[in-house]
């Protein structure tokens, strides 16, 4: 490998909020392990965890006490070492449920303690999914000291302080940061991971995120040489790039599934009766879903058919899944079945200016139409429709997804569980589906887990309470010196390894 | 006198009305329906300005885009154009307070800005065109009242509109009858760019995708939609470019076509 | 020009930037969407959009909110941002002389293109110069701003790499260098519209007869046309570039997402879109003071231009 | 005046101009023939659109293309239609200067006073910087304007209307011309005013030996201001002739329609004597004689060809085929008897 | 010379005073300065008397328009009262008005702008007929060729637009349609001064013939004396908003008696090259509008001026033979300070001359 250089990264938009606990969007999350490291790491298949700043841990017999080993030697970008005090209240604050919108995630710690280079989690039940919480972003390790140190009275004002300049023990630290224009994170010193070369990553010098909105910009920045690596390739376009010769154009497995979201309540928020209340509409629904025809159309062939409501790249998603074939005849028995012989007339939300959502939702159009389904399209803008998702004032609408932990737990908790937020607001419930779930938060033996989700999987996809359609991957272009860039199935950009060849 | 800029400028009109009033006998195919078999394709004979993303047929959405983009004109500019005309004409003529209010709610919309208005007309009424006419009228109004305020102003001054109240005429028949149409030109000549400035106005909102919803044929959009294909099928965006700068060629010249034919003879 | 007249103005700003507080303060929250569930997105359960909402006084009553808002203002504090957690004082200074600079930029770029082509067509009106002048600009006014960005951006920047492709850059050469095709886009637009404007009222000042008593003078061309027709020409073209510069400063969106430069039409665009309505409020106003400003400044430039101008 | 033997300073032949309209040609001058002796100062009349402008613009090329003008206009020697533009610069504006009736719109308004006159002294004369100001100021003082230094740094708008015809005519002089082409100069004005000027006018010529073209319709100028008068109908000259010649004994039929059309020839309230009909069209002129469609002498010597302007006693010249039967105008009473001769001129 | 019954006055104007207040900033009020207004007309005082034609005269600026345009009232008058046939014309509203406004009708000076540009010549006529409901709809057309060869245009013209007439055809046509409404009163601001001398006489014709079949009364206001002395039975001299001589024609023209119209009628030009002068009759500008000189207006450019003039204004006194004279030479005091060689050229006035 090439050590040194500066890699400029083009991204759609700015992050907003440096913080791995406070933060609310994948801007940020995506990046922040490059700042922030955790005590666990999710693998770059992002289906397990391996050691981070912890070397070690070892699960107690009960299940019920998870002690880690804290690796030697390790410091912060500033040079000031890494104490189990800092874990102790990194993790304490993490899930601390005034703070933040992921504290759910450490919910099944009941205390931390810490001594020497041990930590030990003490848990209210056995915790299959503790590992892989403790491999997401939020349970990063933060400074307790500087992070005290920072002005600002409460803990939120001190929060705005030290996101503005963070110091974390990532492989990177942020150097400049020149709000909606570019963010230079420039290589820590004391990160402890290794490289190939025996010494210390990571290799480049210098990363750099330029934020350039318009992907036809982005695209040609990097065609033209200005910057190496850009995200976010519109799909239209992937073909185009793989075959530049200059262009590394790489799509990386992700968790992002593309579906529709119905609401199945007997009736809409404004009274209407609602045929989407019944299973066999719902269904026929997805019968009627010509998953291949889409992705040709919509990703240009660049996505997988949905066979579960979870993303093939989940853990624990379950390959037996048969999904709904294409099949229009089926479609239309259900419909009588149903009796709704002259069909029925269905209205999905959208987000106005997404092409994707367009080309989706004027591709279903038709195929639903043969199907006797007529779609009518409410375009709106992303806060009115989440306004009105969130008020379950809906009767479908585009909806995506993607997993912020290696864990089923996270996606099933909100789709197919009826919980806080009813089920993706579908209102779905199934009494069978949500006693296998709660089971399986505690069940640790993962071949026991593993059939509790085939069950959940089944059950959830019998009932279709939402309309499956595509996987998609994360389209990135690299320039062809580029090596060592990952993005994982979570959604996080790893920078550790990335090096400019010549 | 025969008029050459005035008489092209209405020939391309004909052109274009007739393809906005008849757009299914002239376009070769459906507007909206994908043919999967036909991606991409660039320029042939059965499809002579190619097929998108979704193998529809450029030449047949440019056609029914026609009337997408003629109604944009027209539902931007009309409104505006008739209120802010009226309103001009009254508060020039009569109005003291009523000119100095409407003034400042003039100014008012001038310095607000116009994105935050049309976002929040289309947040509350949903983003498509019916609302991004109301959000237009919304601010359109004030260069029409502008313009025919100013004209009035000096109209009302000239010696055939005192002479019509010499005569015993009511202020009504003078404003409408006398002042009106000789104050009216300076507009309906604006009236003309405005149009040209609605298509656009359309398109820059569809780039943020507050203007004309898929799958709507709407030039604009589909110059947008070709965004991402330029590199690989110049003819998406090109061919409907070209028929927005057809369109503003022929706004321009029946506009300054008109300047001339309105203009009284001294 | 007297001061009293410059104040005075000053003074009718305010006013006016009441109703806008007023108005823009109804308008955001009024609108459906809020910026916590926006931000937030469509996982976050009730309970936590309600703490973020109490967290931000977004629960309080909406006359409560707006005293705040107001008093906030008064001690020049517009608040901080939802989404960036930054004041929007912060964000509206870096933000902003971005696109002042592209503005100004564009602007001057207009000007040197509209002001010599159109006194070219005037001089050879209904020539075929004119008439290529007049083509050229009236596609340029035709064809959405994102396209011709694009187009320039794909044909200078890309394909001759005589510009760098989008950016801002740091120094002030770097400034000019990166902002050209941005600022040539919006400039071809000022420009198009200058033209039409300046070329008529060259002719106009043409035909009149101080053109003829200085050419009757025997004053050299370059003398009659510069000191003579064009000052006289531009009185008109001002005000009308005035309220250009005006609806540029808040226009600039596409410009600013195709070429990635970090101004306020960008960020107004994202907050507008994410509801945040601190930076909606504050940019609204600094707009409409912004605005005010150009205007004032372009009425001083007229009667700078034009003796006669008399202020009221 | 000066005997008919000096050579003359200008010498006009046949001028014509035409001006291209999108309703087809108008020849707005036909072929136009006349001399100017030094130092005197001749009357152009006729009706609105006769074409005294344009002949006026003519003399010192100053009509653009697509407007064609031919013929000669000599001047020293030298045709200024044909001279190059660098050296008819040095006769445009130096020698020959030009004042206009309107002095708001000729005035650039948005140029000080000191500033258009400084202006014409920098390219005719060479000064520059304090002493252009000084001359500047020696100009406006010589017209009449009080506080002339103070006045240069006005703008024009800030001057009265009879101040703003005397900056005009202090910018003309500025290059210490010999011949001032005056269109209209005092027809803005109010008879008080104009009275000033045409007086200040006649002074300069004395002082500066200067030759004045001056055009107008009101015969009472040109009665009171002109050593010779030359009438121009439908773009052609009808008659010249010296002043008092033409007030008493016109010799063409349009002057003499034209001094008895005004009022003060006859009785009090009683009907004047128009002229029937109205000014020709130049785009549809009349076989022959372009008068003769409103003339009370007209036969059919007057329909074949138009009538040249023909050289008659006197140095005076007509182009009508009657000019041997027109009375004089004494016995039609141009001045009632209830006029007084002494004193009060009406 | 017509000879005038002396009848009662039609219409009688007194202390007639209007105003232009010139727009100021609020600063400049709130500061306390002086509103400023242009003096249009002060104190103006006039009777009209059936049948007669009354010129008035004066220079540019000086109110002669204000005051036509008062007396239609398309300006409202400040001050003073204007007294129509008994009636009180500045307090007429609504109906009133317009009835008024068709008894008494103005024509314009502009030929080209005093007619809709879009309208023809018929629809002009047309409308004034059927608004006033002069004639019963049947009768519109004969009327509108009644008419149109009233004023000597050709009954085809009723179908062309404005600009294809002369100027002089213009004004005939604007004549016509004051006379569609039959009034009693024409006033005629400036009607031929935009027209050449020989198309002036056939207007001046029109005017004088139909004067005299109709019996109308004319104001006649005018700034070329020629004409106004061929025209009027008497003429009323204005200077700066003011009334400074009324009297008959002869009188006015031949015994002129404030410096003021001496002056004007020095400085016109006389139309014999043989009587030609050196000196200016008067010197000077006209003063301001909006700074009016105190005390009789015209006393800065006045050969004849004394202490008096600049602190007193002379009133409208009237002399023998009716003659009106606003000067202080006239008035009985002043005798004693008679300059007895003003640098006129006109006979040097004698107080009390008849
Ligand atoms: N630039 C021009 N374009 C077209 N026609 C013109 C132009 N200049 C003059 N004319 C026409 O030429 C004719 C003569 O005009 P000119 O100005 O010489 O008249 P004039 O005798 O000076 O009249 P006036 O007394 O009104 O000034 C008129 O019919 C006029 O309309
Ligand atoms: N509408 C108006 N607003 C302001 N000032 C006015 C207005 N009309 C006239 N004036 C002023 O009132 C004074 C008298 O004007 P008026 O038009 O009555 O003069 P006039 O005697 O008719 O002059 P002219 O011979 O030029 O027509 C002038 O100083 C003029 O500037
Ligand atoms: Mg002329
Ligand atoms: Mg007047």
């Amino acid at each position: 490998v090439t050590r040194g250089g500066q890699m400029v990264y083009g991204r759609y938009a700015d992050s907003l909020f440096l913080d791995p606990v406070l933060n609310d969007a994948n801007l940020d999350i995506w990046i922040l392990t490059n700042l922030y490291d955790t005590l666990l790491q999710p693998t770059d298949d992002g289906k397990s965890v391996r050691p981070g700043l912890a070397s070690a841990y070892v699960l107690s017999p009960d299940k019920k006490t998870l002690t880690l080993t804290l690796r030697p030697g390790i410091k912060f970008a500033d040079g000031s070492p890494i104490l189990a005090s800092d874990v102790k209240w990194s993790l304490d604050r993490a899930r601390d449920p005034n703070n933040g919108a992921w504290n759910g995630l450490l919910d099944s710690i009941a205390s931390v303690a810490a001594s020497g280079n041990t930590i030990t989690l003490n848990l209210k039940h056995p915790d299959p999914s503790l590992t892989a919480a403790l491999a997401t972003f939020n349970a990063a390790i933060m400074p307790q000291k500087l992070f005290n140190a920072a002005p600002g009275k409460t803990d939120a004002d001190k929060a705005k302080a030290f996101a503005e300049k963070p110091i974390g023990s990532g492989p990177f630290v942020l150097s400049e940061w020149k709000r909606g224009s570019y963010m230079v994170l420039k290589r820590n010193p004391y990160y402890w991971k290794k490289g190939e070369d025996g010494k210390a990553l990571p290799y480049l010098d210098t990363l750099r995120f330029e934020i350039i909105p318009d992907d036809s910009t982005r695209i040609l920045k990097l065609q033209a040489g200005e910057i190496q690596g850009a995200e976010f390739i519109p799909l239209s376009r992937v073909a185009e790039l793989k075959a530049n010769s200059k262009l590394n154009m790489l799509l990386f497995p992700s968790t992002k599934v593309n579906d529709i979201i119905m609401n199945n309540r007997p009736k809409l928020k404004d009274g209407t009766p609602n045929p989407l209340s019944d299973v066999r509409v719902r269904q026929a629904i997805n019968y009627a879903t010509d998953k291949t025809a889409l992705i040709q159309l919509v990703t240009f062939g660049n996505g997988k058919p949905m066979n579960s409501f979870m993303s093939s790249a989940t853990p624990l998603f379950d390959k037996g899944q048969k999904g709904y074939p294409y099949d229009l005849n089926k479609a239309k028995a259900l419909l009588s079945a149903a009796g709704y012989k002259n069909g029925i007339d269905v209205t999905s939300m959208a987000t106005s200016g997404s092409a994707d959502d367009q080309a989706l939702l004027t591709a279903l159009q038709q195929m639903w139409g043969a199907a006797g389904i007529r779609l009518k399209i409410e375009q709106l803008d992303t806060a009115t429709k989440t306004a009105r998702y969130r008020a379950n004032d809906f009767q479908m609408r585009t909806g995506a997804w993607t997993d912020d932990i290696a864990d089923p737990s996270e996606i099933t908790g909100y789709y197919a569980v009826f919980g806080a937020t009813e089920a993706a607001h579908t209102g779905f419930k199934n009494d069978t589906l949500e006693k296998l779930f709660d089971q399986s938060q505690q069940e640790v033996s993962a071949v026991k887990r593993i059939g509790l989700y085939r069950q959940i999987q089944t059950l959830y996809a019998n009932a279709a309470p939402t309309v499956f359609l595509f996987e998609t991957p994360y389209p990135v272009a690299l320039a062809k010196n580029v090596k060592g860039f990952v993005q994982i199935p979570l959604g996080y950009n790893i920078f550790e390894r990335t090096s400019l060849e010549k | 006198m025969p008029k050459p800029t005035l008489l092209i400028g209405l020939v391309l009109l004909l052109i274009l009305l007739l393809a906005a009033l008849a757009p299914h006998v002239l376009a070769p195919y459906s507007p909206t329906d994908f043919d999967y078999k036909a991606i991409l394709n660039p320029p042939t004979a059965r499809h002579p300005f190619g097929t998108d993303n979704f193998g529809r047929d450029i030449l047949s959405r440019v056609i029914y885009g026609t009337r997408i983009d003629l109604q944009i004109a027209v539902f931007t500019t009309l409104f505006p154009f008739l209120f802010g005309t009226l309103l001009g004409a009254l508060t020039a003529f009569r109005g003291r307070w009523a000119d100095a209010l409407v003034g400042r709610i003039a100014d008012l919309v001038v310095v607000f800005p116009f994105l935050v208005l049309v976002i929040a007309i289309v947040a509350v009424l949903g983003p498509g065109l019916t609302n991004m006419y109301i959000a237009v009228s919304a601010v359109g109004w004030v260069s029409y009242w502008r313009l025919t305020r100013g004209e009035v102003m000096v109209q009302k001054k000239a010696e055939y509109a005192q002479a019509a109240q010499v005569l015993g005429y009511s202020p009504a028949r003078t404003l409408l009858r006398h002042i009106l149409p000789n104050a009216v030109t300076p507009s309906i000549v604006y009236l003309m760019t405005d149009m040209s400035l609605g298509i656009l106005l359309g398109a820059s909102l569809g780039y943020l995708g507050l203007g004309a919803q898929p799958p709507t044929p709407e030039w604009g959009v589909m110059v947008a939609d070709g965004k991402n294909f330029m590199a690989t099928a110049w003819w998406i965006s090109t061919f409907p470019g070209l028929a927005l700068t057809l369109a503003g060629v022929t706004f321009s010249l029946i506009g300054d076509g008109l300047a001339d034919a309105l203009r009284p003879r001294a | 020009m007297q001061t009293s007249y410059v104040l005075r103005r000053l003074l009718q700003i305010i006013p006016l930037f009441v109703a806008v507080m007023v108005l823009v303060f109804l308008m955001v929250h009024l609108i459906p969407g809020d910026p916590v569930s926006t931000l937030l997105g469509d996982r976050a359960t009730p309970d936590i959009v309600a703490r973020a909402n109490k967290e931000l006084g977004l629960d309080r009553p909406l006359i409560v909110q707006f005293g705040l808002f107001a008093e906030n203002l008064v001690r020049g504090n517009l608040g901080d941002s939802i989404n960036l957690k930054i004041p929007v004082l912060r964000l509206i200074a870096e933000r902003l002389p971005i696109t002042l600079f592209l503005t100004v930029y564009a602007a001057i770029l207009g000007v040197l293109m509209a002001v010599p082509l159109a006194i070219l067509a005037a001089v050879r009106r209904n020539t075929w110069i004119d008439a290529l002048i007049r083509a050229v600009f009236q596609v340029g006014l035709s064809l959405p701003v994102f396209y011709v960005a694009l187009q320039l951006l794909t044909l200078l920047g890309a394909r001759l790499g005589w510009f760098p492709i989008g950016g801002y850059g740091d120094t002030f050469g770097d400034h000019l260098y990166h902002l050209f095709l941005p600022a040539l886009t919006l400039g071809l637009n000022l420009a198009a519209v200058l033209v039409r404007t300046l070329r008529n009222s060259v002719i106009e000042v043409l035909t009149a007869e101080y053109v003829e008593f200085a050419r009757a003078k025997g004053l050299r061309t370059r003398v009659v046309m510069l000191r003579h027709v064009l000052r006289n020409a531009l009185i008109s073209s001002v005000t009308l570039l005035g309220l250009n510069i005006g609806a540029l400063i808040g226009g600039a969106v596409i410009t600013e997402t195709v070429f990635a430069i970090p101004g306020v039409g960008r960020l107004m665009v994202d907050a507008i879109f994410g509801r945040d309505y601190p930076v909606i409020q504050g940019l609204t106003l600094t707009f409409a003071v912004l605005v005010s400003l150009v205007f004032l400044a372009t009425d001083l430039i007229h009667a700078r231009l034009d003796p006669r101008t008399e202020h009221r | 005046m000066t005997g008919a033997t000096t050579a003359p300073l200008l010498s006009v032949r046949d001028l014509n101009v035409r001006i291209p309209t999108p309703a087809g040609e108008l020849h707005a001058v036909r072929g136009v023939n006349f001399d100017l002796k030094p130092g005197e100062v001749l009357g152009l009349v006729g009706e609105s659109g006769s074409g005294k402008s344009v002949t006026l613009r003519a003399l010192l090329r100053l009509h653009r293309p697509p407007i064609a003008m031919s013929g000669e206009v000599l001047y020293g020697g030298q045709n200024l239609l044909a001279l190059p533009e660098s050296r008819l610069r040095a006769v445009r504006g130096a020698q020959i200067s030009m004042i206009f009736q309107e002095p708001m719109t000729a005035l650039n308004p948005v140029l000080t006073v000191g500033e258009q006159i400084q202006e014409n002294l920098r390219e005719h004369r060479g000064l520059r910087g304090k002493v252009a100001q000084d001359r500047a100021a020696e100009l406006l003082d010589l017209t009449g304007i009080p506080s002339p230094r103070a006045r240069l740094s006005d703008y024009p708008h800030q001057f009265s209307g009879g101040m703003r015809q005397r900056a005009m005519i202090a910018i003309a002089l500025a290059s210490e011309p010999k011949l001032l082409l005056a269109d209209e100069p005092t027809t803005a004005l109010d008879v008080t005013i104009q009275d000033q000027i045409l007086r200040l006018l006649l002074r300069l010529r004395e002082e500066l030996h200067m030759s004045i073209i001056l055009v107008t319709h009101d015969l009472g100028v040109v009665a009171q201001t002109c050593d010779r008068v030359a009438v121009m109908y439908g773009g052609r000259l009808m008659e010249t002739a010296g002043v008092e010649e033409l007030f008493h004994h016109p010799r063409h039929a349009y002057s003499l329609g034209l001094l008895r059309s005004l009022p003060g020839a006859g009785a009090h309230r009683q009907p004047l004597q128009p002229i029937p009909g109205g000014p020709p069209n130049l785009r549809y002129l009349p076989d022959g004689c372009t008068f003769a469609p409103r003339c009370l002498y007209v036969s059919p010597a007057c329909l074949g060809s138009e009538p040249p302007l023909m050289m008659l006693e006197g140095g005076r010249a007509s182009a009508c085929v009657h000019h041997a039967e027109l009375p004089a105008v004494s016995a039609t009473g141009l001045e009632p008897e209830s006029l007084p001769t002494q004193g009060v001129n009406v | 010379m017509t000879e005038l019954t002396p009848a009662a006055p039609l219409l009688s104007v007194r202390h007639l005073t209007k105003t232009f207040p010139v727009p100021q900033g609020v600063f400049a009020r709130w500061r306390g300065q002086p509103q400023r207004a242009v003096q249009a007309l002060t104190d103006v005082d006039l009777t009209v008397r059936r049948g007669e034609t009354l010129g008035i005269v004066g220079e540019s600026g000086c109110g002669k328009s204000t005051l036509a345009r008062t007396l239609v009232r398309l300006y409202d008058a400040d001050s003073g009262s204007v007294r129509y046939d008994g009636q009180d014309v500045l307090t007429l509203r609504g109906a009133a008005l317009r009835q008024y406004n068709r008894r008494v009708q103005m024509i314009f000076q502009d030929p080209f702008s005093s007619l809709n540009p879009r309208m023809n010549v018929g629809q002009v006529l047309r409308e004034a007929l059927s608004v006033h409901r002069m004639r019963p709809a049947e009768q519109i057309p004969a009327r509108i060729a009644e008419l149109l060869s009233l004023v000597g245009l050709p009954p085809e013209a009723a179908g062309r637009l404005p600009h294809e007439f002369s100027g002089g055809q213009r004004q005939r046509i604007g004549i016509a349609r004051a006379l569609a409404l039959e009034p009693e009163c024409l006033i005629a601001d400036e009607l031929v001064s935009a027209l050449d001398v020989s198309v002036q006489a056939q207007v001046v014709n029109l005017l004088l013939e139909l004067q005299e079949r109709l019996n109308l009364t004319v104001l006649f206001v005018a700034h070329d004396l020629r004409l106004v002395r061929h025209l009027s039975h008497r003429v009323a001299v204005m200077y700066l908003g003011r009334v400074v001589e009324v009297a008959t024609t002869e009188d006015v023209f031949d015994a002129p008696k404030h410096p003021y119209t001496q002056a004007l009628l020095a400085a016109a030009p006389t139309l014999d090259p043989a009587h030609r002068t050196a000196a200016p009759a008067l010197s000077g500008e006209l003063p301001s509008p909006l700074n009016v000189p105190s005390g009789c207006a015209f006393r800065t450019r006045c050969p004849a001026a004394f202490d008096r003039c600049a602190v007193e204004r002379p009133p409208l006194l009237t002399l023998a033979g009716g003659h009106e004279v606003a000067c202080h030479l006239y008035s009985g005091q002043s005798e004693a300070a008679l300059p007895q060689a003003a640098v006129l050229q006109a006979p040097v006035p004698q107080p009390g001359h008849s």
